[in-house]
């Protein structure tokens, strides 16, 4: 179903949410970073920025997980759980943003491997998306089979800024059509036009992203590349900070460890890690399988559009270009893929 | 200029007199350049230098100590780079400085010209093998003005202020990656006996990984706004990494980079030291 | 996991009067990985180690904690019950809770207990993260090294050698003997400086266990004690063993356009020449610099000469290593070069002459054989001035310390002019005198009141030539009034300081020196002949001006130290010292910069397979274990037993948590 | 509102030399001061890592007092100088940081200066105290 919202009523909407939930949205601060915030008022919400410095990500997927905290005494070991997720509506994020979320879900629910905490987290999560107008210059989710900059996948509401001030709202999931069917007065039936609307948007955004990759071509050019003297030059200028796949919307790799306090409490804690640091293949006895950048810049590409698409049929990037803005020696993942040797 | 300084490297790599060359390239956008390594003679025409180039390539040095290298330097990275010689971590012989004069560079996330380049006295490279260009050096020495305005918040004002920044902290450590003079193999925040740092990401914890950086790099920390660029979430280290130089010139007389024979400040001491807050 | 006891010391009731010692037990019962706590009146005595002893067998524990009284009292004590328990004697840690607690919060009984469970709880922190040290051996070298080969030197080999030792006596003229070989006599006593120096230098020259060598100088230094590696460059003397030291050669030889800087520049020196006459060894050296072989190619009268055909111009330069495990010091000292005191004639006036000057005047085996002369016409004296004070006691000049000697051998030398010339009348400018030390009153009295030296107190502002005459004015303080005195020599009283390229010299050893460049002792008041570099030690005047007895005393001092080092077997090391995982160390040289003792060695290793790096090292046995290194290295490399990052982090933890279950 | 004693936690790093000996000597002399310090004792005001200190504010330490020997008298003759120049750059930073500057301390305490310690120890929580009661 499709209804109407104005911009007005989206401050309403958002108004009214925060009082029953947590309401995540882009706010701007004093350094002009704009990032996913909980919202104390509808003010807050900063809508002009295309993408968000970091994604939504952690708002599911927590950057720190508490698991549990264990107490010892002579007596033995009480174990706490960690908090309860609350109810949380993530607003104003980006078609690439959410297809992310639907990306890393499929991860934490391959087969039989559920992972409760994203699972309850995720599941109390109403994601409302915005379609994108402008692309930025590292824009190239049309590169992808779902991606565009009105894809729906892994939103539970997309908004389309259809007509100056008039979006369309579309509910994609069950908690889509429950978030608009609580607040329908703020939302108005939509007419057949303005759904034709959106498909002239989407045809005049698509055309606008000027970069589109043949990821087949990449996946068949990565298969056989594992031994490639391309990656010997091409990881050099790799700082191999973490700044890459903190700031992506599909890495989810992690570590779990635990802070001792002298023996007596302690906490359990899943903490988002990234291939890129030493640390994240270096084992206990000291030995490590990916002892310099270049093996660990080289993970990066393969697992991101070689062993992933393996699994899950679909590449772990959605082609937000968040990687190639966050890279403090601007590595752009398009090109690193494209050159593949 | 981009000519000049693509046959200067061209020369050094067909006489064989580096294996390798680290210059400046274009990235994804006109607004972004990125390194560039070269090896091949034939393949310099890439190299270019322009307002652009923000990073400091001394970083690269610590990575290649085996080889002899060009590195194309800033008047303000030439103070990195022989800082790191100071600090024993390749010799001069093995580094062949080629100096860019600089008008500046900007940030390409603000847009805006770095605040280092407004009173630079390097504009000119000094120092260095070979120099491309002339640059007309401020005649302003650098100023502290903004440090000076934060010191006098209260510390209640200053810790909320640094409490809001580490919020936004994502522990990406491109801050350290990116840092010249954090070149240590096994950097305390991976080190687990003792664990000097929980791999919790919040507030507190990122605020102890910065001050323990902080102090770590003082008296070495030319202040080269690596750290302070490369931040993906704007955290205004330059706040922190100038308030370690004020330090060093104020209570040490001290200026990283600057004198090949002096110690860096804590290394060393003098038997005059002021004691003045001591009990 | 770890099974720690925990014992809590009543000492009678100076603790548990304060402290509540049973909540403080049970409190470390609650803690984890403490398998016992028990309270005890005296946890020091027979029956309380015995405690420890006992619940270590029971309950199999391998840490101990002992809430009592400062570690600086009994930490030995409880080391060594655990050594008799066969527990690792660094495996137990004391928490001060009588000192820190009791004693000084007596106020508050509450509080105190909270505190000595808090201080017990980071013991306990402290000791889980305890590592097993064993004391270290090392092996030693058994031989010594001395440089410099006057008083000091000779008297510390003779002492070394005597033990048994060997020992190498590094000169760098070519004859032992320095500064006192060129004195005419000794104060306080005035004997001849000779008679009793030269059986010295006889003994030297005839010690099995000594190895002389003169003309050589000490050109590198590697190494830590027991295990120094030094190369000495042997000067070519072009003359060689064959030398019976007959000094035809010297006789014989036409080129005397040198002075003797022996003889404070008097007189003239040889091409080829000895030091003095009872030089030892005997052998003399051809200067390359002035002779005239050396010089136009033509003379060899001295090889011609020779009886033993011992000339050899074709001599080399040598260069030798030798293993030494511990260095004596005893460089001596130069006399302050007067030419910066204008009011003095900036070293200009002819008859203006030096301490050093005198002394080669009045010897009868000097340049003028004995006979005191003015250096400008080589007349008689009758009136001389002596001026004290040059070069000591000077701001102006740097030179702020007081030589010590100076007003001693003023005394001494006015005597010795008024013995040989009873016509003459001496006056002499002082600031103070200074007389301390045995006899050392009585003889400056002596001087005054049975020779008619005439003192003044008051400096001297001027000495102008008047004709042949040396004008000199001052001011006499005590009286007053000014002074005018017409003079016929002026003799000043040069202050001591360190020899030129004594800096340099400390740099071989890594030794440091004070900003004169006098080198510095470990400390000033317990430790003064050792320096801070383990091994080497320091004697007589290159430490600071001192007189010979205070030297010989130095000296003997310095052997006693080395024969010390040589009496064991190898050489026991605490393992509370620094040690560096080379995998994380990053070569940036902080530790090697700060270490107050050179304790640190800077190596390219292999530190990984394949990854040779520049990395550091800690020398066992010269790191004496302050941890200037860890607290310097940001690289985290570096850690100190006993102290280590893990046990004092776990401390600041365990100190800012609240008291849990209590 | 006026904290209560017991919530102040000092943290005193005391070298084993002079201050660790000085404070035995406070404690024959039976001099009394507040308990809120807690001491460790390290060998040397040289071997303070200037780490620990930031850890112990960051463990929430209210306040820290380092205290060597009186320049000159170190043990290992020149530990404290490098300590000296630690500390007023640390104490810069740490404030920068907003760390008060009340809540950090040196001093100097030889092992005779019994009484000292006691003033010294006085004086810090009384800064500390003031900082935690006033901001």
């Amino acid at each position: 179903m499709a209804y109407l919202i104005t911009k007005e009523n989206i401050k309403n909407l958002l108004t009214d949410l925060i009082k029953l939930k947590a309401v995540f949205a882009p706010k701007k601060d004093a350094e002009d970073t704009v990032l996913f915030g909980k919202l104390s008022s509808s003010s807050e919400w900063h809508g002009d920025a295309l993408l968000t410095h970091t994604t939504a990500k952690d708002k599911v997927y927590l950057q720190s997980e508490t698991f549990f905290k264990i107490k010892r005494n002579k007596s033995g070991v009480t174990i706490e759980d960690g908090p309860e997720p609350e109810e949380t509506v993530i607003f104003g994020c980006r078609p690439c943003d959410a297809r992310g979320f639907d990306i890393i879900g499929k991860l934490f629910n391959w087969s039989n491997f559920v992972d409760e905490y994203y699972t309850k987290r995720i599941a109390k999560t109403t994601i409302i998306c915005i379609s994108c107008e402008k692309p930025e210059s590292t824009c190239f989710c049309t590169s992808f089979t779902k991606g565009s900059p009105v894809n729906e996948t892994g939103s539970d509401v997309l908004l389309t800024n259809i007509k100056d001030g008039k979006y369309l709202a579309e509910s994609i999931t069950d908690k889509g059509r429950k978030l608009i069917g609580d607040n329908s007065k703020y939302f108005t039936e939509a007419s057949k036009a303005d759904e034709e609307a959106k498909v002239t948007f989407k045809a005049e955004a698509e055309k606008k992203i000027a970069k589109k990759l043949d990821l087949a071509e990449v996946k068949r050019k990565l298969e056989p590349a594992f031994e490639s003297v391309y990656w010997d030059t091409v990881h050099l200028p790799c700082v191999k900070c973490g700044a890459c796949t903190f700031v992506c919307p599909t890495c989810y790799c992690f570590d779990i460890t635990e802070k001792a306090f002298d023996n007596i409490n302690s906490v359990r804690v899943r903490s988002w890690d990234t291939c890129m640091n030493e640390l994240f293949t270096r084992m206990a006895g000291g030995v490590n399988p990916r002892t310099d950048t270049k093996k660990r810049f080289r993970q990066r590409f393969m697992h991101k559009f070689n062993y992933h698409v393996d699994n899950f049929k679909e590449e772990l990037c959605t082609g937000c270009g968040r990687c190639i803005k966050a890279c403090p020696v601007s590595i752009d993942i398009r090109k690193v893929i494209e050159e593949i040797r | 200029m981009d000519k000049e300084l693509q046959e200067i490297i061209k020369k050094l790599l067909a006489e064989k007199k580096v294996d390798w060359a680290i210059g400046y390239e274009k990235a994804y956008d006109e607004l972004s350049t990125r390194p560039a390594f070269v090896q091949d003679a034939n393949d310099t025409a890439r190299l270019i230098f322009n307002k652009y180039c923000i990073n400091n390539l001394g970083l690269y040095l610590t990575k290649f100590k085996k080889n002899k290298l060009a590195v194309v330097c800033k008047g303000c990275d030439i103070a990195t780079v022989f800082e790191l010689i100071k600090e024993k971590q390749f010799s001069r012989e093995n580094v062949v400085v080629i100096g860019v004069a600089c008008e500046g560079v900007l940030d390409k996330k603000t847009g805006k010209q770095l605040e280092k380049c407004e009173n630079c006295r390097v504009k000119q490279p000094k120092g260095a093998d070979f120099t491309v260009g002339t640059g007309k050096d401020s005649a302003a020495p650098k100023n502290f003005l903004d440090v000076v305005e934060f010191e006098k918040k209260s510390s209640k004002e200053k810790a909320e202020f640094w409490n809001r920044q580490f919020e936004k902290c994502i522990r990406c450590y491109a801050c350290r990656n990116v840092c010249p003079v954090c070149y240590c193999p096994d950097c305390f925040a991976n080190r687990t006996m003792p664990e000097y740092l929980n791999k919790n990401v919040d507030a507190e914890e990122n605020k102890l990984f910065h001050m323990i950086r902080m102090q770590h790099v003082f008296g070495r920390c030319t202040d080269c706004k690596a750290c302070d660029t490369a931040c993906p979430v704007n955290i205004p280290l330059t706040l922190l990494t100038k308030k370690l130089a004020k330090d060093a010139k104020e209570l040490f007389n001290y200026e990283s980079g600057a004198d090949m024979d002096v110690l860096p400040p804590l290394s060393t001491y003098n038997e005059a030291d002021s004691e003045s807050d001591i009990l | 996991m770890a099974r720690i006891g925990v014992f809590v010391c009543h000492c009678g009731t100076n603790i548990s009067g304060v402290v509540d010692v049973s909540r403080v037990a049970k409190y470390a019962e609650s803690l984890p990985g403490v398998k016992v706590a028990v309270d005890y009146k005296f946890m020091c005595s027979d029956p309380g180690q015995n405690t420890i002893i006992d619940a270590i067998k029971t309950h199999n524990l391998d840490r101990i904690v002992v809430s009592a009284c400062s570690p600086r009292m009994h930490e030995l004590t409880f080391r060594n019950t655990l050594e008799r328990a066969g527990l690792n004697p660094y495996m137990v840690e004391m928490a001060n809770i009588r000192e820190h607690v009791s004693w000084v919060h007596s106020d508050n009984k509450e509080l105190a207990t909270e505190k000595a469970m808090k201080l017990m709880e980071m013991s306990v922190s402290k000791v889980r993260r305890s590592e097993v040290l064993t004391k270290m051996f090392a092996p030693i070298e058994k031989r010594a090294l001395v440089i410099g080969g006057g008083i000091a030197g000779i008297q510390a080999a003779l002492d070394i050698a005597a033990a048994g030792y060997k020992v190498v006596l590094v000169e760098k003229e070519s004859s032992i003997g320095g500064r006192m070989a060129q004195l005419d006599k000794t104060f306080p006593t005035l004997d001849c400086s000779a008679c009793i120096l030269t059986p010295k230098m006889v003994a030297v020259s005839q010690d099995k266990n000594i190895t002389l060598l003169t003309y050589a100088e000490v050109t590198e230094v590697s190494g830590f004690i027991g295990q120094f590696e030094v190369k000495i460059k042997k000067k070519a003397k072009s003359v060689n063993s064959k030398c019976i030291g007959c000094g035809v050669c010297v006789t014989k030889c036409p080129n005397k356009k040198s002075l003797s800087d022996f003889d404070g520049r008097l007189g003239p020196r040889k091409a080829i020449y000895t030091l003095f006459p009872q030089a030892v060894p005997n052998v003399p050296v051809i200067d390359r610099e002035t002779c005239t072989f050396f010089l136009t190619g033509k003379c060899k009268i001295c090889e011609k000469v020779c009886p033993t055909s011992a000339v050899d111009y074709t001599q080399q330069d040598e260069l030798i290593t030798e293993k030494f495990g511990a260095v004596v010091v005893a460089t001596g000292f130069d006399i302050y070069d007067h030419s910066s005191y204008g009011e003095y004639g900036y070293g200009e006036i002819k008859d203006v002459i030096s301490s050093l000057q005198f002394e080669r005047l009045i010897s009868s085996s000097g340049p003028t054989e004995g006979h005191v002369v003015r250096p400008s016409d080589q007349k008689e004296v009758k009136n001389v001035v002596f001026i004290q004070c040059v070069g000591s006691r000077d701001e102006s000049k740097k030179r702020p310390y007081c030589s010590r000697v100076c007003c001693m051998y003023t005394a001494k030398q006015a005597m010795l002019l008024k013995d040989h010339y009873p016509e003459t009348q001496s006056y002499v400018f002082y600031i103070d005198i200074r007389a301390a030390g045995k006899n050392y009153e009585e003889f400056v009295q002596r001087a005054q009141n049975d020779y008619g030296v005439v003192y003044l107190r008051g400096r001297v502002s001027k000495i102008y030539e008047r004709g042949n005459k040396l004008l000199v004015k001052g001011a006499d303080t005590l009286s007053g009034a000014q002074v005018e005195i017409e003079a016929d020599l002026v003799v000043l009283a040069n202050g001591l300081e360190p020899r030129k390229g004594a800096k340099e010299f400390s740099q071989l050893f890594h030794m440091s020196s004070d900003q004169y460049g006098f080198y510095n002792e470990l400390h000033p008041k317990l430790a003064p002949v050792e320096t801070a570099i383990s091994g080497v030690f320091v004697a007589g005047c290159c430490q600071s001006p001192k007189d010979i007895p205070d030297t010989v005393a130095m000296a003997s001092a310095t052997a006693a130290k080395v024969c010390a080092i040589f009496a064991k077997e190898k050489m026991e090391v605490e393992p509370l010292i620094a040690g560096v995982n080379q995998l994380t160390c990053s070569g940036c040289e902080t530790c090697y910069n700060v270490c107050p003792y050179s304790a640190i060695e800077m190596k390219d290793k292999e530190v990984k397979r394949g990854e040779v790096r520049h990395v550091a090292e800690v020398l066992e046995s010269v790191c004496k274990g302050c941890g200037v290194c860890v607290g310097a290295c940001y690289s985290k490399a570096v850690d100190l037993k006993g102290f280590s990052e893990r046990q004092i982090l776990s401390q600041v933890e365990t100190a800012t948590m609240p008291i849990t279950n209590s | 509102m006026e904290s209560k004693v017991k919530e102040i936690n000092i943290v005193g790093f005391l070298c084993n030399w002079c201050s660790y000996a000085g404070a035995d000597m406070t404690g024959l002399g039976r001099n009394i001061y507040p308990s809120n310090i807690k001491v460790i004792r390290i060998p040397c005001t040289g071997r303070m890592d200037p780490m620990m200190i930031i850890e112990a504010f960051h463990n929430g330490a209210d306040g820290v007092l380092v205290s060597g020997c009186h320049p000159g008298d170190c043990h290992y003759t020149e530990g404290n100088f490098y300590w000296r120049r630690r500390y007023p750059h640390l104490k810069s930073l740490l404030e920068h940081f907003g760390v008060d500057r009340r809540r950090f301390h040196a001093s100097w305490v030889s092992a005779s200066e019994g009484k000292k310690f006691a003033e010294v120890v006085k004086k810090v929580y009384a800064e500390v105290k003031d900082w935690k009661d006033n901001g």
